[in-house]
């Protein structure tokens, strides 16, 4: 498996540019791919994931929309049955839930109900927002509903390599793939080949070797997982950091390995734990484990709706302090509970502003 | 119906395709009662006008897309009856394995798209396969075209209203079929309906319409083959409603006029209307006895091939989660 | 709490019954609560579940609707916001696919997001199809989706008895609640008192004791895991049969209990098992349990479509026959694998016929 | 105009509060650099003639709901203003705590019924007010009703359609108001809609229309108060589409005239049009200045309120996730 350190590339790309890059490469490739969602045309490009292919494809491939997430949702499915390979882009993870019906009850199931007659090579990429008062509806995390239901794909990829390289596997994958993306990850960079190339679905990265616990960090709970690992080997506990990369098919074998190894797992979603991506982590690994279980547990958004003003939505989301906290508190449950006093907030998330 | 009248050969053909949906679907009523068919049946019985009126008018390369009150469609379209038959009875032949019953009836060879059992939930997928034809660059006028026929429930849906939009501001090469029989289950139109200016509505779009109130299969072949023309010179969607009348229950193979809802006086006139009778009378005796003949036999054909057909393999319960 | 012997009543109702009851009764002491679906108003009355209804109450308060699922959902908050008390009947779960967008976005948060101004007083009835054909889209039980959100309850009643208790007092809830019914649970029959009653949410239900393994059994897996345990009985292992009964809030205590006392926990749903709401019972049963895990288990529908044919359909679902064998391999992991030979179908299962 | 010409009260009243959400989004705008509003705002500037005209008619008990772009119609319907600016500062003491921001604003009392970051979402809310007001059993005329605001993009949305359908079929007290500003974010109507004629469409409902070009808010007035009486006289729905025009970016405090998707020339009509400034010439310049004075203090006493208000107690992050 490539890693995001492959020596064959030493450019830096941003997340967006490595999603940007991956559209276009696939494109140049198949003149069956396309890109259809509101605003995927304009001067803003959907934060710049889209800028250019209008002017290079044309309206015919890479075509705005009325505000109809259910039809534009089916009209995807029905090209994808007819041979093409549609990228349906929505700006926000949220307005998927207008179009629930049409991706579980058709795309997840139109290969197996029709006896393996169609396919359906569909990609839905979605974003994430976080912050700057996003709140109720422009917050949420809902992959979990996604890995419930067979016939789905669903990757989160968390940094630039993975990015293209998902994007990639996901366009030439003849499946639906929801793709999960976060809004605060679209500035963070790392090196990225120039050549296309796929990362394969299915395989966990441990990107940060430890002995003492296993963070498991989705979406963009990953970056505070490892910058909560930093913090806790100032208390000398050493964290393994694992990132699932792809949630549906999730590579529990990883995962329960290093948990095995550690003793600990602390998983930390970009979402709410109740029924989400956590439970399923942890209760394979538990399963797994018949009698000898690590000590496991979840974080993820605080069970409430996600409130607008800082000082509350601060509280909303897992951190790294909030993360080395627990973790602390799991691998020395004798101890008195401790707390790093970092800053909660990473730069790039600091310097990120509205209006959007 | 002076205008409309056929040429021996469609009239032949057309009268077979609606002989042949309805006997099937009556022995399927028969059969039924045998339990041998675990699968909810939306019998098309009275509106097969509809379909044979529409499908005699696409090409074998056009597709269709239909609902789960389809039989009608997947046989006036050419889907394999004994694929069907097969599916009806859960075995292994079926054209889906066994996987899609009566509801998901399915046969991308003869441009059968796939069904649903969730109503509305095809219109934008028959959109979408229409999408995808109109980037195939044949020249205007032998462009592929995709049919998708739907209820009047469907119209209620949200997504025919986003479909409409789309298919008419993109020109997409699509007919779009309302088979309005008046009744959601057993909810009439009234219930749903503000008022019944359907192609009033659509065309707002700027989607020529047809409104057709007697459900003659002429009149509907007839004004099918206008449409389609218009659509593969690429002037994009049109749409025809077509009243009709559903004459048995709406899930299951019984009558239900029992029931309080409806009465037999309400469907009178249109079994006096049926396209199979009044095309059967205008064909010469023997040939009509002929094509009755030969009917049968594909029915019992198809009935034994289904009886005989083996069941699935067990681990057919896990192929076709994912696609290669 | 109230059981299902409950002493007061020997009259004997069944399920379609006794949610009757609880509407009719409901609706009789509080004016604002009216009925709203597709085909709540005919001879059929949903399975028999609004008979009578309609006569009753006329058109205003038992309300046939256009097939607008999304719109219908908007309309009854609305109307819950204003002060009524809706409930929105769907005749398969499969069509709540429609109007996520409506119980996500707007039910769960409305009453957080404006700050405690609004509430919605909302019950959304569902019913999980099985068998006859009913297939991909006509047989999900979707309820780990909705126990996803905060904000919104979910309660699945298996027994007449809670089915009225749970329906009272989802009606006189005032929040949102996901309401799960299963199509096969509506012949049954138990005790049910006439005079109106509420069963409380968030409290589990030990439905059979046992000390070698805790089968905990959703939906309509209950009655599977009922039988299961008559079977393990055979061969001299004794289980505990709980039933959540509320599934959010979840009563994660008596079944925590219950597991730690007897060492094994399986968890059987009606559902998927990815992300379901067996993985959320075992996580948090395993996460409470600090490195003193019981054996843990999930079963639940295959992890595939649902296909139409009776010969794949009966290996899709969990039956009395596998959570025995599943059951006996965790208790006796050292034995050779056993699997009693009853039937696997239940006699009003064997029953039930199409159409529908 | 002069059919609509208003009598001085009402023209005071109405100036009065196009110069109030003016001059409060001027401000929201020229704090925005600050970061003391963390919160994705939607400014109404320029499309004010539409709330003020169509919320005049409306009584205190008459509800109203919106969008993200809510500002102006939440204090066109009397919604707190204190409670609206310490909401954009995230204050404990906003209406709805700090949790709803900009695009979530609500004040029950006042009959301010929510807002969505989801488009189209308050439709169906709005009418489902509605439906419950009907309920309410008042005399023919007297009965209160809703008003449910909503941009063009939102009438793609299939619900727009399932809503209007409803509304009709069951003749419910609304008044739909479509704010027609011509773009989705960047998106023109053309990429949008396959035709315009969005009031014909809705007339096949059989819902009164109303189309107003030129935003004139006495039109509007007029237009609005006249469509309430029948409705409130149970006729039954009713349906305005206004154009109007958005003179800043969609989100956020700035212009956006360099971008490439619109020009200033654009805007150059409808600034003359601009309804602050032509009420304000209507009125007497004493009269003016004094409402101008008033309107100043209160968005300053308003800005004071926010800045000086409490942040929310950490706890309340947990509460209101159930209600009671
Ligand atoms: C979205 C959805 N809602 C409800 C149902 C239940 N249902 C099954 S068939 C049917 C009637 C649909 O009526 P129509 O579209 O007119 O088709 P017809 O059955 O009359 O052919 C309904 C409501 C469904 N299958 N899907
Ligand atoms: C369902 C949905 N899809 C997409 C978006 C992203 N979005 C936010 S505002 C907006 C434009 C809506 O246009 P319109 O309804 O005309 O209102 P306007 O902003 O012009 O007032 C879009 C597409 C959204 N919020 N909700
Ligand atoms: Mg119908
Ligand atoms: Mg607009």
């Amino acid at each position: 498996m490539s890693t995001p350190t492959d020596p064959s590339s030493q450019r830096s790309l941003s997340y967006v540019g490595a999603l940007n890059e991956a559209v276009e490469q696939e494109m140049d490739l198949d003149p069956g791919v396309f890109v259809i969602g509101l605003n995927v045309d304009d001067h803003k490009g959907i934060q710049g994931t889209t800028q250019g292919l209008f002017d290079k494809f044309g309206p015919d491939r890479v075509m705005d929309t009325p505000l109809s997430e259910d039809a534009v949702t089916g009209i995807s499915i029905g090209a994808a049955m007819a041979g093409m390979r549609p990228i349906h882009v929505h700006i926000r993870m949220d307005f998927l839930l207008l179009c629930m019906n049409q991706l579980i009850n058709m795309a997840a199931k139109a290969h197996y109900m029709y006896g393996g007659q169609t396919k359906v090579p569909l990609v839905v990429r979605s974003i994430i927002g976080k912050s700057w008062g996003q709140g109720a509806q422009h917050s949420q995390g809902l992959h979990s509903m996604f890995m419930h239901v067979p016939g789905l794909k669903v990757v989160a990829p968390t940094n630039a390599y993975d990015a293209k390289g998902c994007l990639t596997a996901a366009i030439r994958d003849n499946n639906p793939v929801i793709f999960v993306e976060h809004r605060l990850l679209y500035s963070t960079e790392a090196p990225v080949p120039e050549a296309p190339y796929t990362v394969e679905f299915g395989k966990a990265r441990v990107v940060g070797q430890g002995t003492d616990i296993t963070l498991v960090g989705i979406s963009y709970m990953l970056v505070e997982c490892l910058r909560a690992r930093e913090l806790l080997a100032e208390v000398g506990i050493s964290a393994e950091v694992i990132d699932p990369v792809s949630l549906m098919p999730l590579d529990v074998d990883t995962i329960a390995a290093s948990a095995g190894r550690t003793g600990n797992l602390l998983v930390v979603d970009n979402a709410w734990t109740v029924a989400g991506a956590g439970s399923e982590i942890v209760a394979a690994v538990c399963e797994r484990a018949t009698g000898n279980a690590p000590v496991v547990g979840r974080m993820g958004y605080a069970p409430t709706t996600c409130p607008t003003t800082p000082v509350l939505e601060k509280d909303f989301y897992p951190n790294a302090t909030t993360i080395a906290a627990r973790a602390f508190a799991m691998v020395r449950p004798g101890d008195k509970p401790w707390s790093p006093d970092a800053e909660p907030t990473l730069p790039h998330e600091a310097a990120f502003k509205g209006p959007f | 119906m002076s205008g409309n009248t056929p040429d021996p050969e469609t009239l032949a053909r057309v009268y077979r395709s609606l002989r042949l949906i309805r006997r099937t679907e009556e022995e399927i009523a028969r059969l039924y009662p045998s339990d041998k068919i675990k699968s909810p049946v939306h019998l098309s019985i009275g509106q097969e006008s509809v379909s044979v009126g529409v499908c005699d008018a696409l090409n074998d390369d056009d597709m269709m897309s239909a609902t789960y009150r389809g039989h009608a469609a997947y046989l006036a379209k050419g889907g394999d009856l004994n694929q069907m038959m097969a599916e009806l009875y859960g075995k292994g032949t079926g054209g889906a394995g066994g996987k899609a019953g009566s509801m998901h009836l399915v046969d991308m060879k003869a441009g059968v798209l796939g069904m649903s059992a969730v109503v509305g939930t095809t219109i934008p997928i028959a959109a979408g396969y229409a999408f995808a034809m109109k980037r195939e660059g044949r020249p205007s006028g032998e462009g592929r075209i995709t049919a998708g026929f739907f209820g009047d429930g469907a119209t209620e849906e949200g997504v025919f209203s986003e479909t409409l939009n789309f298919a008419a501001l993109h020109k997409l090469p699509i007919l779009f079929v309302c088979e309005n029989n008046g009744f959601a289950i057993h909810s009439p139109l009234s219930n749903r309906w503000a008022t019944e200016a359907l192609c009033e509505r659509v065309r707002t779009y700027g989607i020529p319409t047809h409104e057709i109130d007697d459900a003659d299969v002429f009149t509907i072949r007839r004004t099918a083959v206008d449409a389609i023309q218009a659509i593969r010179a690429g002037e994009g969607p049109q749409f025809m409603e077509c009243k009709t009348y559903r004459w048995r229950e709406h899930v299951g193979p019984g009558e239900d006029y029992d029931d309080d809802y409806r009465t037999r006086d309400e469907l009178a006139p249109w079994q006096e209307n049926d396209a199979m009778a009044t095309t059967g009378e205008m064909l010469d005796a023997a040939e009509r006895d002929a094509i009755d003949k030969d009917v049968e036999q594909r029915i019992a054909e198809a009935i034994a091939f289904a009886e005989q057909s083996p069941w699935p393999e067990p681990e057919e319960l896990f192929s076709h989660v994912y696609a290669d």
